[in-house]
């Protein structure tokens, strides 16, 4: 299992890639940089991930580095925070999200606690990496946005990359973050392409994909996708959305986010996350704090119904925001006082 | 320990098994066809032993969980494959009204309290549905269907401590098909005496194997009973193969060919229609006769499953909460509101 | 340890009793009246509750009724969802709020998802008791509120009591309701005092528990008597807060809450739990949503700091609205634009 | 497996004992006399055999996590006794800025990766520091220390298969005092064999009698120079008593006074104190000397726990993230953004 030295082969900047492999690159980056990074999660081995992200990593680095574990989520979370305290840099995989739950004291009470609890003694450097979203019919228990969990946890980083190059580079970034990063992928991108361009802004920087002055479209993830299809509905009808991706919500640009808003006068917040209690509520409730003296209209959240994921593939589609909805809540919000 | 066996019961058992081959390989066709819902199918073909000879030692009114690779199990304890099919497809008139697919079939006038999608997540329902049974005096015993993989779920070894130590009418069942996922279960396990490892808990435990049924029925009859009677919760684990990938796709690459070729050769089926043919209480033509039956049934399965209907949109907002308080108010009625100015 | 016949026993409907005391005879009530109901968790029995809430309930009901359970929380409120699934009406218990983390998947993808994942099949009718806040500088890992995480997921009621009445009366509404309840005792408050009536509105209905019409305090749990102090203070210089109690965020009252601000124009919320993504945040949005056009003064969020809970006992206070900070911010909500 | 201890430990196990009944028994006065922060303070009188045995068993470099009642063993570790006393005071000057408490006392220096105050919390991070210890060859060994009670948490379990599937150098010693705060043992564990237990994941395992601080240090430093040479993980219960209550003020009312008068009788100090008085290497005035050395360590721990200051409010926004990034903005400082019209 071991390799020979690895060549030294550069990353396909400028071309087009899977958001998969903009990840495997990512991690297969660091790993040769630094022999500390290592890899941790079930079927991240030999399997080569479930959607495929890590295939030829256990290759080239070998058992050591590259760990298949037991179905223990508990336990991998909890060995990533033990080896980020003792020198290593862990990247742990949950295969999907959902399973954090099952880690969510050595998440929330641990890794986001311990720098605090132990007076800024030590932090804990890794990254858990998870597979989120709808798009699969994968069902309640496999398709979660759970992004407002972490973000309502002092201490953790959240990162939601929705571009190839956002996959390659939060992704690095996020491997040098001193801090526990929830990095967090969606499963209906993994197969989407993207030219990898040769750099990206770091993490708490938000971009802007699409500029406009009638309104903003405030999202991340896959839901940028379907508000860049919406935008480019809306422009045939004279409609222009700022399209703005805030790429981490931990840290959060709340400046570019209120700059924006308070030029369009006008919010509708895209997440696939259950509504109520959700991201688009912090975003909500901090729009309105620092633009409320410029807003032509309420801000609009269009978030994922609140209920469990439903199997059946109608249900599910119909659950989660799609380019159309939010074409239409995008008009009804510059229709409403003309 | 009853080590008896009536005649009907190991005819029921190759029927059964034949039965739930049928289920699994037609579910499969569907699945490659793309009529099936959801991305993701596991068949339990190659592991129908452990679930009719666990399934066919329970009684009436007992209740039980299980895993992700499921279907099996319920077939066995009398599942309607229509209906099943029809959930499995994401349609209304699906076991769940299509809304919890393949790994989240429930029936609660069978006792199935319901498949799970999360590796030992269904485990300590069991000890619960035991609790009432004992406290309520149901009579009833309840079993924890799930794989090898669980064995390493912190949440599998809190739940048997729990049944032990209250004594409760509860059974754990693991079908060890060698693999969780692609891991095999010694690269995923410490030791690979899980029934060791059950005793360390407090459980009676057993081991057999699953492709022998008869074994399996007997020995999990025993520990039925044993937990029925009172005198404490039970562990068996089932051993077999896997015969099919993961799940339905997956060719199993990080499998040696010469051990799938020798774990497909153990064949519950086979085996027990060797058995009983050689006992002569079977014939071909018998053997036959359940696999036209079989096969009849999954083609009224599939019709069902295929003429009925998608969920209406609307029904998403049900069964989040109980009928008697209103259902989530839909984002884009709470649209309406906001923009009508109107609460 | 079992007992005679209970003594046909009223309770103390119009006197003054401790909080702690209101939710045990709840739960005796509910235990004499059906013999479904059961009350399972750590040192439950025996120790009579971590706050004292259960002592004597395991002498009257006995051990078949009262159960007290290894240190497992995971698979306690398993065994509760099981319980509950097949005739029971567990009462489950979590000594701290701060271990849910450890049953989340239990919690959060069971409990929550039983019935939809099963098509209405069958709910799941059990109590999630567990007690929350600060107050006893108990650290990062005994003190959260995370009423956030439940009332984000769907499925789950969420019960804050925040008097003795609502104490008993929502408890046992809780007992009785045919979906999983999580019902939040704050630890500050198990030694208050008040008087018992003897009714109290169902869950998902708010009440004023103070009128005024120069702005709205939002809030429940021990946060409502750090709002009445306030609003004390505020009368005195002429400043009429209402004071709302939310007492159940699952179900929500929006009506009201809509109702007041659409009055008052002014909404300070006050929660104690973590600021980012929590419960003020959803709160903050429900209203900008109901009450675009009325207010006149941004909505304004008064919460726990976005830290770890500090040890530490003028850090602790610190880092969560205090009666005076609360006085503070609505004089200045109210000066700002005379 | 070496049985031969040299007499140096054996007069510095006694000495560290009395050092730690000497700590818990001030920090117990300061609790009652309100001068501690926070409402619970744990007391490991009676399990010094336990923290001294295992600790002294350990080399520098060595790292560890602890339970709630994990103060003796960090006095044991070389822990500073003045900051550990200012930080249960929760000033300042303590390890964690008086952030932990006496639940989270850490030093990074020693080793000692953290108190936890989760039962079981803390388990799974000695795998992690195994892992890095055999990735990275730093050839230390990672103890994990909890209570009985976390005998019944399934991260227990989860992490004593991975330790023992991937041969780290990690020990696990389990203290048990019988109790989990009101539960005794029995009523939480359906098997009491807890050696048994872990050996079902794989571990060598070992029970020994806490009461007797060599046989304890001589059976962990077996396990532990097995685990470093890379044998495989061990676990250790060592059996004792508590001889308070759960918490400085409980009076334990759930257990039987004969079996505490017989519990407190089994005192590990004592013990040693007569071996070695017996075999002529300790006499009388030693012994008054070790005490009275720890006194004068525990007063002057005291003053300095006394003297330190609080730490200031603005701290509370320190150490939650690294300080290359700006820390959470205080919602006294949002509100002022707010209301003053800036961001
Ligand atoms: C908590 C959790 N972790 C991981 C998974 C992903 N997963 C689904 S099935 C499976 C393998 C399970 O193995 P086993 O329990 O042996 O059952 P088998 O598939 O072999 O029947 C994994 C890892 C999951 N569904 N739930
Ligand atoms: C996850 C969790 N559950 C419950 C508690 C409350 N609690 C604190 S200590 C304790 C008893 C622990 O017993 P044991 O592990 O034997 O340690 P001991 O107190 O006897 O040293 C309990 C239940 C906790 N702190 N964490
Ligand atoms: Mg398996
Ligand atoms: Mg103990």
């Amino acid at each position: 299992m071991t390799s020979p030295v690895p060549e030294p082969q550069s990353v396909a900047f400028g071309q087009e890639i899977e958001y998969r492999a903009a990840l495997r690159e990512a991690i297969r980056q660091e790993m040769r940089a630094d022999p500390r990074v290592i890899l941790i999660g079930e079927e991240v081995g030999r399997y080569g991930g479930a959607y495929g992200v890590s295939k030829g990593l256990l290759e080239e680095f070998g058992e050591a580095r590259v760990l298949d574990t037991p179905i223990s989520e508990a336990a991998i979370v909890g060995t990533a925070i033990g080896a980020a305290m003792t020198g290593l840099r862990p990247i742990a995989e949950l295969m999907y999200v959902d399973f954090a739950y099952l880690a969510m004291d050595q998440i929330a009470n641990q890794a986001a606690k311990i720098r605090y609890m132990f007076g800024g003694q030590i932090g804990v450097p890794m990254v858990l990496r998870a597979t989120m979203g709808t798009g699969r019919s994968s069902g309640a228990q496999h398709s979660q946005s759970l992004e407002a969990l972490f973000w309502h946890t002092p201490g953790l980083r959240v990162a939601l990359p929705a571009t190839v190059s956002d996959a390659y580079f939060l992704l690095r970034q996020a491997i040098h973050s001193p801090d526990p990063v929830v990095f967090l992928e969606h499963k209906a991108l993994y197969a989407s392409k993207g030219v990898l361009q040769d750099q990206a802004p770091p993490m708490g920087v938000a971009v802007s994909r699409r500029p406009g002055q009638h309104l903003t479209l405030v999202t991340y993830s896959r839901q940028l996708h379907h508000c860049l299809q919406a935008a480019d509905e809306l422009a045939a009808e004279g409609i222009e959305a700022e399209v703005l991706d805030l790429r981490t919500l931990n840290p959060l640009d709340l400046e570019t986010l209120a700059q924006s808003v308070r030029r369009t006068g006008r919010a509708l917040i895209v997440t696939e996350d259950t509504l109520t209690a959700g991201a688009s509520a912090e975003l909500s409730a901090l729009i309105q704090e620092a633009c409320f003296d410029y807003l032509e209209e309420p801000i609009l959240r269009l978030s994922g119904e609140d209920i469990p994921i439903p199997v059946s593939p109608p249900l599910e589609a119909g659950s989660v925001p799609s380019p159309d909805r939010i074409a239409r809540a995008a008009r009804r919000l510059l229709r409403r006082r003309g | 320990m009853s080590e008896t066996i009536p005649v009907a019961t190991r005819l029921e058992l190759l029927r059964t098994m034949i039965r739930i081959r049928a289920f699994e390989e037609r579910v499969g066709e569907l699945f490659l066809r793309g009529e099936t819902a959801g991305s993701m199918l596991h068949l339990s073909v190659g592991e129908e032993g452990a679930a009719a000879g666990i399934a066919l030692a329970m009684q009436p009114g007992d209740t039980f969980t299980t895993h992700h690779r499921g279907h099996g199990i319920f077939v066995a304890r009398g599942g309607d494959t229509q209906r099943m099919m029809a959930e499995i497809a994401g349609k209304i008139t699906g076991y769940c009204r299509g809304k919890g697919g393949s790994m989240h079939i429930a029936d609660m006038s069978l006792g199935h309290l319901g498949a799970n999608a999360i590796v030992g997540g269904g485990i300590p329902a069991v000890v619960g549905a035991g609790l009432a049974s004992k406290t309520l005096g149901q009579g009833s015993v309840s079993v924890a269907f799930f794989g090898d993989g669980a064995m390493q779920q912190g949440i599998c070894f809190e739940s048997m401590n729990l049944a032990a130590l209250w004594k409760l009418p509860v059974v754990f069942a693991a079908i060890n098909n060698q693999y969780g996922m692609g891991t095999r279960i010694d690269r995923a396990s410490a030791t690979l005496d899980f029934a060791g490892r059950a005793r360390g808990f407090g459980l009676e435990a057993v081991e057999v194997d699953a492709t022998q049924p008869e074994r399996v029925w007997i020995a999990a009859s025993a520990l039925i009973e044993r937990a029925r009677a009172g005198q404490g919760a039970g562990f068996i684990v089932a051993n077999g193969y896997r015969f099919y990938g993961h799940a339905r796709k997956d060719k199993s690459p990080y499998r040696d060919p010469a051990e799938e070729a020798e774990g497909r050769k153990r064949d519950p089926i086979l085996n027990q229609k060797n058995l009983l043919i050689g006992e002569g209480l079977l014939t071909e033509t018998e053997y036959e006769a359940f696999w036209q039956a079989a096969n009849l049934e999954m083609d009224a399965a599939e019709s069902f499953a295929k003429q009925s209907e998608w969920p209406g949109l609307s029904t998403m907002f049900e069964d989040v909460y109980d009928p008697s308080s209103p259902p989530p108010v839909p984002v884009e009625e709470r649209l309406n509101r906001v923009l009508g100015g109107a609460l």
